[in-house]
């Protein structure tokens, strides 16, 4: 068919389009919320009218038969009102305070802990890993799954210091934003890219491969007779932006790739300005199914933090409350040259004070 | 190398389909029930999980005619054993903004998706789009012929207006500052061409929130990052702040003393905020949401520039505007990125997003050319070097008065 | 005379050889101290022994013949015993309180301001300036001496929020770290370097002086048939690096050479971390004798300050509480793209939170 | 162009012997009494402020026997209208640690610097030299050995080990965490060579503060800047600090409230201080000087690296060690002196500050290198960004267990 009877570029449904009434209704009107319980919001209009949301996890990889299974609950309790959150949960829309707990039985009934509102730890915002990408240096929703597997009863409590966001990407480009996360979970590659010689100078533009790469590692070179690159692995820093230029370059390593922990992040202006996260552990190897590691590493890092911090405190405001170096002696994590900052603000992240707590 | 897969067998996988945590496993065996994709999916992810290595490979440049984005393609490099995922493209489907759905629009979606793909989503992916997980290339015109006559409409990939996102805003949240819903969508709808057809340097991507809790995480992950505000005083209701007292929250010490600029006094009956002081940053709003509210002229403070780490090291969006009355049609925050666009389209390098270009250029050049004032709102702090570029200097012979352009 | 028969490397007298008895005695013993009143200290030993430092406001550029009347004091008043400061004032070392008065009159009666001591306006640490250096951009003792004799009752003072410490450097180069100055006052050259084609290839390394300039302002060039260098004036930001490693290449420019305020530094750990100095005022030109202008800025500057800040809120804690918008709205000073970072670290500098007070 | 030089007027500068403040030019005028250097060096000044300009040359290398610093030559670039300051050479003479005088020790250098120099001096350079001011080359020697005979030395100029200073510490301060002048000296006695005889990359300065307050701005100018401290819990008498509230000083709002880590607390009779969460930034014990002091267990922290912004920008020194206690002959500082001087003399350019060289090669590499272990006292915060430069990776056929350098 040709383009002209095609709809193109309508762009996607308005917002209000399927809101439920009471929202139709108090639209911009809200006057407070309150946690009733784990996972259940309520939010009062001025009108007086009164919305019920209740919250639960998902692992984000959905098959449509599970949709379906939502959105039967929908018709049962929520005239068909649903919608998703910004982390992947579920919110289930009611207006009959009385139809709360026979929801909640409900959804639980299917497998679906409800719970992650107010301060405690919510869904772990994540990617695609081994299910999608060509770029992972680990499985997304594997890891995603053992963490939370290990933190669901976190999830579903509401009496953490503060709220604990967790993410995970499963390469460097970092899809989802795990630079600013409370705890990050991030794959890597720690092995030089091996270079396909005889196919990269026909796919790929050997000037674009040489200057994509930001530690100027990639040279221009003669491999057994056939134009190619070659890679000074020294000044490697594993980026894989070569890779993603050019798909005759690869870093992915069975033997090496794995995943780094990051802490200390947040987005909020609550108080503290946002944050970066900051390395906390430099590289787990994959160990899948379980990756036992990782999950002992990040429960020992809530542990310590549910542990000792303030009201309020997020992982970061914390750890500048107590220091770095105790965060490393709480945690018990050895503290590495890898930690000190090399890149372009290294300057700025030493200690240029005599402010030291011992 | 054992072959779980070959024999359909998913020793590793199967692991992880108990547990409290809701499981992808089950979801893709769910899946698989109906469909080979799905099927093969498993398979090959087993493999991964043997092999400790993911199996796809670059995609090629797949999509629907006359738009540039919104397909991700994807191959198996082991097709011979997972023919079914040969082809795994993925389609991002702009969602409807703050993610509200009726179960029938639910159902319309899995009914197409079943027709013609795996049967798996992301709900949502990170940008926000409705990610249908998997497909071949020659179902992709009839999947956004379906997709199209029911309402919906194909999201942002490659070098393109990605799909904007928004926070739940007013139709959930008694913070909203302003109508990030609507915003989010006047922008989606006004950028159509931009976001289907990738003509800039590199991704752009907008995100709306309501208040500088920033629940779309906007300020680390949107190059233009809209964050509502207020210029005026915090709303006190006296009543319910004593209310919260009495209930036992220590208002000195968990609400004052955690106020970044200690403008807060609390004398155990009123309290006080030097409102000149406040950096509006939500935190005692937060913590007593039914004594104290935003102010009431509100607005957004438009930020620019986050992105991840991938060259030149991650950023957090900085302020450009510090306060905007936001109302429709939006025209201001339109001008200014079309001037921008305009300036990064003619001097941006390929892969350069906007902020990794402000800070190649300067942000003074930047802001002279897209005629921008400076403003003290935009630094943390003025420089602390003393190298500066002084455009002009006086001649031997000029009038003194006047100094000379260089 | 050969080399043998010289005295070389004995280094310094030591520290103790002209001590006071009082300190000899109560070396490292020392309890506590007060500020009797303005530049008056005592400072009290375990053993109850009391020292009181009288301190005086010095030029620092001194002749023989003051430095003798000092002298004279000292033997009247102290046994002989006197120090200098860090920041070059003198300190006459008593051990009799009813001294004080007496030896305050005849210092005040010599011409030499009484005070410095506690929460004030202290000494302007400075440089060479015209009397001596070969680079500088503005005179030091001149400026000193018009901004302190406008600051001297306050000097005499010890009513202010906090320490307040100015500093004056000539040039770039910044001899006495004026880089971390409550405020600072910084000569700078803003016209492009003048080349003296016909020498420099004699006096100076090419190489060496295209290798000086960090901006690559600098190519090798053949002007009228000689081997010198050209300049890129666009690319010169005027640190006279150049000039420092090669004297034909000069930046001294009666018309355009001046001064820049710089403000918020600190040194201490006192509450906040050290600070750097961060530009108010971007360019004066240099107005001899009196540079009114600089005067005033800086008059105006510590009158703002004084007003508005909290009980030991330096300059910076100050400015880091109100915000710098309002720092400059108070002051009237014009924000302008100079204020705005584009050095190394100039992402850094940018607001990146919505942390905005209005 | 006016000449009041030439007939002996100074209109301009005769503007500034008057005010409050003492005066530089009467000082000059003092001294050109009975010195023609410095009746010309006031002429030659008085042109300056005509000119709006300097009138100084580049110094040559000018200086004593066996030296290689402590003179910086200076000569006139207008000698014909002023002979006397054609040279006009100034002499650093290392000053006793702390500054502490005799009126005859002051009078022997007066004499001295009457008979062969212009008379004029600072009383102290920057550094914390004895500064003579403007003499000629031949005078050098005569002052050199004048000086040396009454127990004088030069100090530091060009790229060697300028003269260590210090804040006046035991000598007359309570919270001297270790013996500043002490070290001071020892350090100056323990490199002549290295002061006299430049044979680094570039300067190397030495300063010594006696408590986190900084008398002597180490922090902010010293290469090794050596910083007291404590690290057991601040002594508190607290009978004084009552004392003090009831004096009228707010404790909560001006000592607790202005505590960086908040972590003091004043009920209104005792004041509870959390040791371990405790900087060290002195507040506290400088607002009550007479109830609270440093802890008993004193040391200092050793920072590295400080300097002024020519040419890669300004540093202030960054911890190396935590906590080193100070004793006699301080063999941990100097072994640590040696292995770096020697590091930054084998890989250091020229007129690269060893701050700089260790932001060049990394601090890790650094640390590495004289044999350091990497400590989070080093730091404000690990890294955030994802650049890890690993070193060690296994391939294929490695056993799994060790991995191989690279
Ligand atoms: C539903 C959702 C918006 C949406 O459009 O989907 C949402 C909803 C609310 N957020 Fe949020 N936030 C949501 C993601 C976020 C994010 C983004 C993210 O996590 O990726 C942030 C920034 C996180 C960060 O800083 O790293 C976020 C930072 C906040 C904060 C600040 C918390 C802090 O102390 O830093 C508040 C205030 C509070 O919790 O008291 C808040 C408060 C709220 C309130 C109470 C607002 C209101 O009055 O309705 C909402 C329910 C509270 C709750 O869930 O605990 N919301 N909130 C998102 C739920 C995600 C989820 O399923 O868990
Ligand atoms: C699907 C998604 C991850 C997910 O599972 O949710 C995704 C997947 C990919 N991202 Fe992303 N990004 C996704 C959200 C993000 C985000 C988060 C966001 O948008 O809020 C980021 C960080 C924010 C940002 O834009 O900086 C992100 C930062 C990147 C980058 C680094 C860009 C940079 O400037 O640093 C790359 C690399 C690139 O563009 O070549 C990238 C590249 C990719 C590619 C296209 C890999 C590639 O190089 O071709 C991935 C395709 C995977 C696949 O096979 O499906 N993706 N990517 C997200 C889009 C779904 C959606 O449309 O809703
Ligand atoms: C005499 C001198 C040391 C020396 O060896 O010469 C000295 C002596 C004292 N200093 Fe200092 N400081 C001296 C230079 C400094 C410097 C260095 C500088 O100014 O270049 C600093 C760092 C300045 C900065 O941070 O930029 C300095 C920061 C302090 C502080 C911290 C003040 C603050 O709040 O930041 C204190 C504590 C206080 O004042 O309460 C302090 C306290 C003191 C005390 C009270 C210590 C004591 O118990 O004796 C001494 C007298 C107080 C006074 O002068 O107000 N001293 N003091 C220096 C006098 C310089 C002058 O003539 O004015
Ligand atoms: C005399 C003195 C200024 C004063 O009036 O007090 C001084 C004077 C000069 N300094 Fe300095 N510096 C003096 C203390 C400083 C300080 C402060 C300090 O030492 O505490 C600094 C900042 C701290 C630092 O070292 O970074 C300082 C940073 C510089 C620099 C920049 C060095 C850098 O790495 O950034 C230069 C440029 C250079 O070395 O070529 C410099 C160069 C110079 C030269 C030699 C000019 C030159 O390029 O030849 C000046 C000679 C002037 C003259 O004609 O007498 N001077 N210089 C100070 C030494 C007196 C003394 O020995 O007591
Ligand atoms: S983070 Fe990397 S691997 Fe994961 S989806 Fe994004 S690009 Fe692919
Ligand atoms: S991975 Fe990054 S650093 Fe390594 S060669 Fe490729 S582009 Fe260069
Ligand atoms: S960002 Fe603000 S307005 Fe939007 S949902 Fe979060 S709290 Fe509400
Ligand atoms: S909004 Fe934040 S800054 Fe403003 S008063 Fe409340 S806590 Fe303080
Ligand atoms: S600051 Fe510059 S001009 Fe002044 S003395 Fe130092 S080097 Fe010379
Ligand atoms: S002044 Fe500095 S920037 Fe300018 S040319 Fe000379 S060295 Fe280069
Ligand atoms: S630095 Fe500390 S010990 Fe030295 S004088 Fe200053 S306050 Fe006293
Ligand atoms: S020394 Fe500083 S950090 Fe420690 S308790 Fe006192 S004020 Fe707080």
């Amino acid at each position: 068919m040709s383009q002209t009877q095609r709809i193109t570029d309508i762009g996607p449904p308005r917002y209000d389009k399927w809101f439920p009434e009471v929202i139709k209704k108090n639209y911009g009107k809200w006057k407070y919320h309150e946690i009733l319980k784990p996972g259940v919001l309520m939010h009062v209009a001025e009108s007086g009218d009164k919305l019920f949301s209740v919250r639960i996890a998902s692992p984000r990889l959905l098959s449509i038969h599970t949709i379906r299974d939502f959105c039967d609950v929908a018709d049962k309790y929520c005239e068909g009102h649903l919608r998703f959150t910004s982390r992947n949960n579920v919110e289930f829309l009611l207006t009959d305070e009385s139809k709360i707990d026979p929801i909640i039985a409900e959804l639980r009934a299917l497998g679906f802990p409800v719970g992650g509102v107010g301060n405690t730890i919510s869904n772990i915002v994540h990617t695609q890993g081994w299910v999608h990408c060509h770029s992972a240096a680990t499985d997304a929703s594997g890891i995603v799954k053992n963490v939370m597997d290990a933190l669901c009863d976190k999830f579903e409590s509401r009496d953490m210091p503060g709220k604990l966001r967790i993410a995970l990407a499963c390469c460097l480009n970092m899809c989802g934003a795990v630079h600013c996360s409370d705890i990050a979970i991030l794959g890597l590659h720690k092995s030089p890219p091996k270079v396909n010689h005889d196919l990269l100078n026909n796919i790929c533009e050997i000037p674009t491969v040489v200057s994509a790469c930001p530690t100027a590692a990639i040279r221009p070179a003669k491999v057994n007779g056939k134009d190619s690159v070659e890679i000074d692995e020294d000044r490697c820093m594993f980026c894989a932006n070569c890779f993603t230029v050019c798909p005759s370059i690869t870093l992915n390593d069975p033997l090496n790739d794995g995943v780094s922990i990051w802490v200390g992040g947040k987005v909020s202006n609550a108080r503290h300005v946002p944050m970066f996260s900051k390395l906390a552990i430099p590289y787990i190897p994959n160990n899948p199914p379980y990756w036992p590691e990782v999950v002992d590493a990040i429960t020992n890092i809530v542990n310590v933090w549910s542990a000792n911090a303030n009201k309020y405190e997020r992982m970061g405001e914390w750890i500048e409350r107590i220091g770095w170096p105790r965060f490393f002696e709480l945690t018990g994590i050895k503290f590495e040259s890898y930690h000190i900052d090399d890149f372009k603000y290294a300057g700025l992240s030493f200690n240029r004070s005599a402010h030291i707590r011992f | 190398m054992a072959d779980g897969q070959t024999n359909g067998k998913t020793p590793n996988l199967d692991k992880l389909d108990k547990g409290p945590w809701p499981s992808f496993v089950k979801e893709i065996k769910r899946a698989a029930e109906s469909s080979d994709m799905s099927k093969d999916l498993l398979g090959q992810l087993e493999l991964s999980y043997e092999e400790k290595i993911g199996h796809w490979k670059h995609g090629g440049i797949v999509g629907v005619l006359g738009y540039g984005g919104g397909v991700i393609g994807r191959y198996s490099d082991v097709p011979e054993k997972f023919p079914n995922v040969q082809h795994f493209h993925t389609i991002r489907v702009n969602q409807p903004a703050g993610w509200f759905y009726s179960s029938d629009a639910l159902r319309t979606l899995c009914d197409i998706w079943e027709r013609h793909g795996s049967g798996l989503t992301n709900m949502h992916g990170s940008t926000g789009d409705i990610v249908f997980l998997g497909t071949r290339t020659e179902e992709l015109e009839p999947i956004f012929a379906e997709l199209t006559k029911e309402g919906f409409d194909l999201g942002g990939s490659g070098s393109d207006v990605r799909t904007p996102s928004a926070c739940v805003g007013p139709a959930r949240c008694e913070w909203a500052c302003y109508d990030t819903l609507n915003l989010c969508y006047d922008l989606t709808m006004e950028y159509q061409d931009e976001l289907h057809r990738p003509a800039f340097p590199y991704k752009f991507k907008f995100k709306c929130s309501g208040c500088p809790n920033d629940c779309v995480a906007a300020q680390a992950r949107s190059d233009m990052s809209i964050i509502g505000t207020w210029k005026d005083d915090i709303q006190v209701d006296q009543a319910a702040v004593k209310e919260y007292a009495d209930q036992g929250l220590n208002i000195e010490k968990d609400v004052c003393g955690n106020c970044p600029t200690k403008c807060m006094d609390w004398d155990g009956s009123t309290l006080k905020i030097d409102n000149r002081v406040c950096v509006k940053c939500m935190h005692c709003i937060n913590a007593m949401p039914k004594a104290l509210r935003p102010g009431k002229e509100r607005g957004a403070c438009i930020m620019i520039g986050a992105k991840a780490p991938i060259v030149d090291g991650a950023q957090i969006s900085s302020v450009l505007i510090p306060f905007l009355k936001m109302e429709p049609p939006y025209q201001e925050i339109k001008d200014l990125c079309e001037k921008m666009w305009d300036l990064w389209c003619d001097e941006g390098k390929a892969r350069e997003r906007i902020g990794e270009f402000i800070l190649r250029v300067g942000m003074a050049n930047f802001l002279e050319a897209i005629e921008m004032e400076p403003s003290p709102y935009m630094v943390a702090h003025p420089r602390d070097n003393p190298y500066i570029f002084y455009d002009e200097y006086i001649e031997e012979g000029d009038d003194e008065e006047e100094g000379d352009e260089e």
